[in-house]
């Protein structure tokens, strides 16, 4: 049992006391008074406790687990020092859900866990349960749970070695810089990596994970795969509102290869307006710019599309964590189903499954046979845009004259008349 | 429910079948249920799809009373085709650690966000928030109020101040975890509540806990301040269930691989022989570690679980600075601390925070990363003249292979002034 | 001879005891013939030893009529001291490539050298010339004119311009090399002796030509343009061979760990586990190599010579950009091309060294080593717009991790001006 | 045989034929007429054709070689597929040598080997020979063939798993820029190192390189033990000078960390000159300044030292080619013996010796076992010099927990009290 006397006197502790309460729809329009906004106001009280949300299971045997099982992807055994077994059932979800969804989560919770679940860091739903006959019942209930459109609610797996959940952003649902979406190339991409959802037959994990533009909020640089996107056009620069939407020297300044300059220029209307002007040239579409200036827009419909990279990881099992690495530079946003992005994503965990020795992620994969295999094996073209011209450049030069023939050489050979 | 515009949206509908859940049936489901804004956020979805490009306008500062974060503003760039949505706007609502809930949680809190948004969500956010898509300016004053009264919650970070706080599961459910994670996630939000509302850093900071370096919260390539659990002492062995591997009634990898046929269990090919410093052996029936040589990567842990355990004198290596690629490429989280005791109330922690923060806000320059800070002024620096730390080997992947130090003047014998008339005394021009 | 003057030297005269071959007591003896300049050399040495300080001065400009280069001006900084080194300049020699000579040859050159200089050389220079060490400005001219015609010699590189190319033994004597290293050495540096001697580079470049991937030259490390030989055929096994070594009555690698009991020869410890590739079984009595996926480490080879040996289809890897730390930090060569026949009259290769050196004289800036060319235009540029090459893979040791690449208008559809008054129609500022 | 027909023509493929004239030293002083320097002269003739110079043996078994044999450190027997054997013996020099030996080394030349001998790549010098018995006598004469201190004029070793000839550079002997000199530590260091030199009982290949300043003449960047020669205080500038013996503009553009900036000042005798001014806290020692420029002298008694790098190879064998790596920041110049260098030599290779796998080089142990362990074992401080902060800098953090306990993780908890 875990002491949390200490927090007895935090005010996230109590929640469940105001849990209890119903929904006061009307509570804030009485009380609350913007031309008083301090006036009975509560802040900096932070997070509710989380040991209160956990399931009487946990509680007793907090920090006492002794070992877990997978029954099958998706589900986990744990037993505890204490001799007490847990089962946890892990659902994905698409993350961006509704209140009917999260209703529903809770109902299945008061009706198989005591009312508890929780999320994973991946963006899963768990299920807690302490008999086998329940386990039983919830993943017969959740087999059967779907949506009008005959996909699962809440499909089991994502355990073990297989793909897990997609760590992914807003796209086109919310945000304003994105060159692609997320939510439908998730779905998209799951849609067609089920198989490997639900099922324990990869090499190692697999982690995908996808952002829709370079301010990668999902992360993806450490990932096995990651599904990028990207703009391909400089931002225009709108001159006859950048003066009163931007600060010019923040935008000047967001700039990583200097490639925007203070410029003056004369509007149709004949005033003279303070601007900037982007060296078209030196502009790797990192749209840091728009960040700070929403004056110099960079989507266009022909520009935008999809990087993926891919080899990364995070944990520090056998091998250290490292970053995934541009592989194909630019797939066109295709959609709905983004089927070019799909189809390279297939070829990538089919070649790994079958290459790849067991506990091997995919980076050290590569690393192992070589990335001209890793080309030649996933059967994408190699080009001039994976050799890498930024910074730390120098570091991916190959120093050798260690390498194997592939398709590469015997084209260049053949080529060369050899 | 009269007036109720539904938008024709083929490529949506298209997202609705195959196996994986679909968001599209799901927003459908609601628009059904009379919520328009549902219905317009797939049809400005839709028109995304056939422009390729998103419709929302660059996002606008908005927020509450007091707070500097907490709130992303958006605003539609097709108002009048879905006025539902033209104020559309995010709250990041903090998190219990780990993101265990209670059903009369989660009804409650639809309920609220029913009232006062569109009811769409994202469980959740990357940094770890709660995250209610879409609702307008002013709704957001009430719903902070109703936050705050009705559930005792708070709003997460954004801005350039502490984002919120996020960690694993860790001794809630994990055999592994060397670290109160929850308990750390939670003091660590509480204590630091002002720099999570109001901005006073040069741009953005996050903190993650993992429990072990299996590293389920991605702490190293997501956060500012990683905190890993670890242990000094040795691999809690039992023989026995060794041996139970090697004769198979216990699955490697607790069944993590079971679709497929690997063959038998070979302890020397699968773990032996992948452990990264060859430290392990096999003598006799008797499997031994020399832990002075394990470099805790968690590989035998994780084909063994019952059979191996982490230690159990505990505490986190920390690492600072990974971050997402702009300005300068991406970061991991570099190694600063080996090891460190994480135990409340983390005094020691929280001065080495003070030390970091207050560099950071001392040199930091606006919309400078920490691991940016760290680039650009040394790592070195920052350990020694920052942290009043000593460097050690750990503190590299391998030494430096260009010979261009930097020496202080009061290191070298004699200083730098010299004397010219000397030199050339000595040597003729 | 009466009028010698030997200076005191005790430091000098500490470095005569232990076994190594003394310096000083070489120039000493020499000195001790009647040379003062070796007496005035040992004298000069003791005075930096006592103070810890150089007594040349910062190099002059001397040289030969005609050339840009092979002699580096020198001048003691201390000349009334030490007077016969006042002057003491070095001519830089080119060697035959492999630098073997017969006694004719040696004797004559130190008839020459004794008369003309101080009799002092090194045997050889690091970039592999001749060097003369030590003569006046007024011996340059008489000393070319005897290298010339009663040697048939020439002087080296120095300056901007191609240095001296250098070249393993090769053929000569090792049973390993894919290349005939010298005449390859011998042609380029005969196709370029204008490059040579006249600068007409941003700065040095060097060439150096290994017959294998054990890179006897350090090719990879020291110049510009490294030669490697190599081979794509596979390797040729002496299976019987192969059974001599594991019975012990063949030594592994020749015998190169002669003097320590490292126990008996184990051919799956010694070979076939440390391959990088792990491409090598022994399937019965049999050993196999996948060729396909060796990458031609020589470690096999080099271990069982008398069993292996490099296939017979050979050429050469070609990479570019080796140097020394200043200003960037040291490089090492980069892969280039990984596969060319070096046949005379080497077409192919000068073709491409042509390309090589037209875009560094055109885009280098002064003092740009041809490396840092590379790195500051990047190597995808150098590869594909110069060279007209195709990328692939094996250009890189891993794909780039930034997303950082550059688009060019033309690889965009539709370009990259566009109607602000389209955009804005469709979005709403 | 090789075919050399088609250099006939060439003008150095005929030397023999100038070689058997004996030297004339008078012909430059009658023919050579400074006044009209370009009468009967000869240019670009290149060097002699290296053939001309192969024993008999060479040239009939050219490309033709089976396979080779270390008899004993310094003597490799090489085998022929026509049958043919060849000995070689190698023997050590310090390179920098006089015309007194080389006399000696052509008399041996003569007496054992055709006249022949040839120089390898890091200046060891070797001889030919064809039967037993002649190699036993050479053998034999350059065991007792001494200088008078007593040192060996050409000690036999330097092959296989030992220590060869350390490349190195000028030093004091000849160069305007080293920070120590070149070849008295050389000598230092080898005859400590001697044992190594005459035997094969080390992991693999070590290689020792010298170098006197960071130009690295002695290409010491790759070398398992790198020895060189640093600066450590900040160029001065001669005012009154350096306006007559520099471009200005030059000087600045050499200095990688921008630290000289052009400056005017007023000399004592009140004449306004140009000249510059550095930033001394930006400045890291290069001495690319002084290299442009005269009048920006670095030397000096107290700054000046010996940094040490290890962990650098060449070879592609097993692993690929590596720098070596700041190890040692700085030992002062201890003259004559450089006492704390040839310390600290022998410290890291009796660990290496004791802890590295056969076939492992110096650079790859240190990277199997961690540097942690490396700076244990060797009984090196680790400074904080050692951690980069260069242009690449990033990529050598340490961004894993993969760590290994050591004595300096040992003492930092003990300090924290843990
Ligand atoms: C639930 C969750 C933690 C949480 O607080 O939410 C979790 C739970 C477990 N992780 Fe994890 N990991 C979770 C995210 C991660 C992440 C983070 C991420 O992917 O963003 C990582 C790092 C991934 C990477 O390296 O790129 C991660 C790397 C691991 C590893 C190392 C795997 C490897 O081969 O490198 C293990 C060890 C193992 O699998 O044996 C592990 C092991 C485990 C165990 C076995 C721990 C335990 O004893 O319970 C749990 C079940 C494993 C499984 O699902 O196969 N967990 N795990 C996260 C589930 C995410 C999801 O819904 O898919
Ligand atoms: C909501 C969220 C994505 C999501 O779908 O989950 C998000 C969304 C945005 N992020 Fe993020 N970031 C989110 C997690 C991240 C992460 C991941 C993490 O925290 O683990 C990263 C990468 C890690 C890091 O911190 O570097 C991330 C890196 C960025 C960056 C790039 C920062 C950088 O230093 O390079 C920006 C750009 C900026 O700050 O101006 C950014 C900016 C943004 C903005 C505010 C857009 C902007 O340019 O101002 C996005 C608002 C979208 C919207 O309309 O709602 N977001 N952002 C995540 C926050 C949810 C939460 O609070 O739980
Ligand atoms: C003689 C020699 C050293 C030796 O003792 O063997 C030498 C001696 C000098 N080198 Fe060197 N370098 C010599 C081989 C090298 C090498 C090694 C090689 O060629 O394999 C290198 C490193 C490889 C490279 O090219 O980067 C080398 C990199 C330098 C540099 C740095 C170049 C750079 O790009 O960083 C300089 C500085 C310069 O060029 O101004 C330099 C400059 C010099 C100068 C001319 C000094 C100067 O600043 O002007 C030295 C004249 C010394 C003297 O008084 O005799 N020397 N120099 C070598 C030439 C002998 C020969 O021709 O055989
Ligand atoms: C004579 C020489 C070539 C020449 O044209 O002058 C030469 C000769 C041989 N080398 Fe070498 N190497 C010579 C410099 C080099 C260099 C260059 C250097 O050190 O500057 C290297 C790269 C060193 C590095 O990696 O840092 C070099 C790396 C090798 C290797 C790879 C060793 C390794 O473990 O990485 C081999 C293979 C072996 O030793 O089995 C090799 C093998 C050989 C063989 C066995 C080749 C043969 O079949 O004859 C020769 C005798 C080896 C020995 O001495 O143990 N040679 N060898 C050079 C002798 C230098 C000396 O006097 O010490
Ligand atoms: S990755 Fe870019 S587009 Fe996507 S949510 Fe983050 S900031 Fe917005
Ligand atoms: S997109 Fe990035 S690189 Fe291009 S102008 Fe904007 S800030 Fe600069
Ligand atoms: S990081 Fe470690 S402790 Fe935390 S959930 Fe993952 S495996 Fe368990
Ligand atoms: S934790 Fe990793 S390093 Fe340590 S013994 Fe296990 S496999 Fe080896
Ligand atoms: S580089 Fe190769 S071919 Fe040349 S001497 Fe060395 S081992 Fe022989
Ligand atoms: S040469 Fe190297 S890579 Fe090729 S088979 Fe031999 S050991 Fe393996
Ligand atoms: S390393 Fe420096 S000091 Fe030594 S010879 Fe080369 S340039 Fe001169
Ligand atoms: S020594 Fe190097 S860093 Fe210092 S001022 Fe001179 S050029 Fe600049």
């Amino acid at each position: 049992m875990i002491d949390t006397s200490r927090y007895k006197d935090d005010p996230g502790y109590n929640i469940q006391a105001k849990l209890d309460i119903p929904y006061d729809p009307t509570l804030a329009d009485r009380e609350y008074n913007p031309e008083k906004p301090m006036a009975g106001r509560l802040t900096d009280q932070g997070p509710p406790h989380y040991e209160q949300f956990f399931p009487e299971v946990i509680k007793k045997n907090y920090g006492k687990w002794l070992t877990h099982e997978f029954l099958q992807s998706g589900v986990i055994k744990y037993t505890s020092e204490t001799g007490d077994l847990m089962w946890v059932v892990r659902c994905g979800t698409p993350r961006l859900i509704t209140t009917n969804l999260l209703r529903e989560i809770g109902d299945i919770s008061d009706k198989f866990c005591e009312g508890i679940c929780r999320w994973t860091t991946r963006n899963s739903v768990e299920f807690h349960v302490t008999d086998e006959g329940t386990l039983k019942d919830l993943i017969e209930f959740l087999n059967n749970f779907k949506h009008p459109g005959g996909s699962y609610k809440l499909p089991i797996g994502g355990t073990g070695a297989g793909i897990t959940n997609i760590v992914h952003t807003q796209g086109w649902i919310h945000c304003h810089t994105p060159a692609t979406d997320a939510s439908g190339m998730v779905k998209s991409v799951m849609d067609d990596m089920f198989e490997y959802w639900n099922s324990h037959k990869l090499p190692a994990k697999l982690r995908i994970s996808m952002a829709c533009c370079l301010n990668m909020c999902g992360a993806v640089h450490c990932s096995d795969i990651a599904l990028l996107g990207i703009h391909r056009k400089p931002p225009f620069v709108e001159d006859d509102r950048i003066t009163g939407v931007c600060e010019i020297p923040l935008a000047i300044a967001a700039c990583p290869t200097a490639a925007i300059k203070p410029a003056k220029v004369t509007l149709p209307d004949g005033k003279e307006v303070k601007t900037v002007r982007v060296n078209e040239p030196r502009c790797m579409f990192c749209g840091n710019c728009y960040t700070m200036c929403p004056a110099m827009p960079l989507a266009d419909e022909e520009g935008d599309g999809v990087a993926i990279l891919a080899g990364g990881k995070i944990s520090n099992r056998i091998t250290q964590p490292t970053f995934s690495k541009l592989i194909v530079p630019y797939i066109p946003n295709e959609l709905p189903r983004f089927e070019s992005v799909c189809k390279i994503v297939r070829n990538i965990v089919e070649a790994y499954e079958k290459g790849a020795n067991k506990y091997e992620r995919l980076g050290d994969w590569a690393a192992r046979v070589g990335w001209e295999r890793f080309f030649e094996q996933c059967q994408l073209p190699f080009t001039e845009k994976s050799i890498d011209d930024y910074r730390l450049a120098y570091d991916t030069y190959h120093t050798t004259t260690q390498f194997k023939w592939s398709s590469h050489t015997d084209k260049l050979m053949k080529e060369a008349g050899y | 429910m009269a007036d109720l515009k539904k938008h024709d949206t083929p490529m949506m509908d298209d997202l609705k079948s195959g196996p994986w859940p679909s968001f599209v049936d799901d927003l459908e489901t609601r628009g059904n249920g009379g919520v328009q804004c549902c219905y317009d956020l797939l049809g400005q979805m839709e028109l995304s799809y056939v422009h390729k490009e998103t419709h929302w306008k660059h996002g606008g500062i908005v927020g509450v009373f007091g707070y500097g974060g907490g709130v992303i503003g958006r605003y539609s760039d097709a108002p009048e085709q879905f006025p539902t949505i033209a104020h559309f706007h995010t709250l990041r609502i903090n998190q219990p650690a780990s993101k265990f809930y209670n059903s009369k949680f989660l009804r409650k809190m639809c309920d609220m966000w029913d009232h006062r948004g569109s009811g769409v969500t994202n469980f959740h956010g990357s940094t770890g928030d709660m995250i209610l898509i879409g609702t307008s300016t002013d709704e957001l004053e009430p719903t902070f109020y109703d936050l705050s009264h009705q559930f005792d919650m708070d709003l997460g970070g954004s801005g350039s101040n502490l984002r919120t706080p996020a960690c694993c599961m860790g001794k809630a459910r994990c055999e592994y975890s060397c670290l109160d994670t929850q308990a750390i996630c939670y003091d660590l939000t509480m204590t630091f509540q002002d720099e999570l509302h109001r901005p006073a850093f040069p741009y953005k900071f996050k903190f993650k806990i993992s429990g072990c370096p299996n590293d389920c919260v991605a702490a190293i390539a997501r956060s500012c301040c990683s905190i890993i659990g670890t242990w000094r002492d040795n691999i809690r062995i039992d023989q026995k269930a060794v041996q139970a591997y090697i004769g198979g009634e216990l699955k490697p990898n607790a069944g993590a691989f079971s679709d497929r046929d690997w063959g038998a269990f070979d302890i020397k090919k699968e773990v032996i022989d992948l452990c990264p410093t060859g430290c392990m052996v096999m003598d006799g029936n008797e499997l031994k570690i020399d832990d002075r040589e394990c470099v805790r990567c968690m590989h035998c842990i994780n084909v063994m679980p019952n059979a191996l355990r982490p230690g159990v004198d505990c505490g986190a290596t920390i690492l600072n600075g990974a971050k997402a690629p702009i300005l300068e490429g991406a970061q991991m989280s570099t190694l600063i601390i080996p090891f460190i005791k994480m135990e409340e109330p983390y005094e020691e922690f929280k001065d080495f925070v003070d030390l970091m923060w207050d560099w950071w806000m001392e040199e930091g320059k606006n919309r400078e990363r920490f691991g940016e800070l760290i680039q650009r002024q040394g790592l070195a620096h920052y350990i020694i003249d920052i942290l009043g730390r000593e460097p050690i080997p750990q503190h590299v992947r391998e030494p430096r292979s260009n010979p261009y130090p930097f020496w202080k003047e009061e290191e070298v014998p004699g200083g730098w002034k010299r004397s010219l008339e000397d030199f050339r005394a000595r040597h003729l021009a």
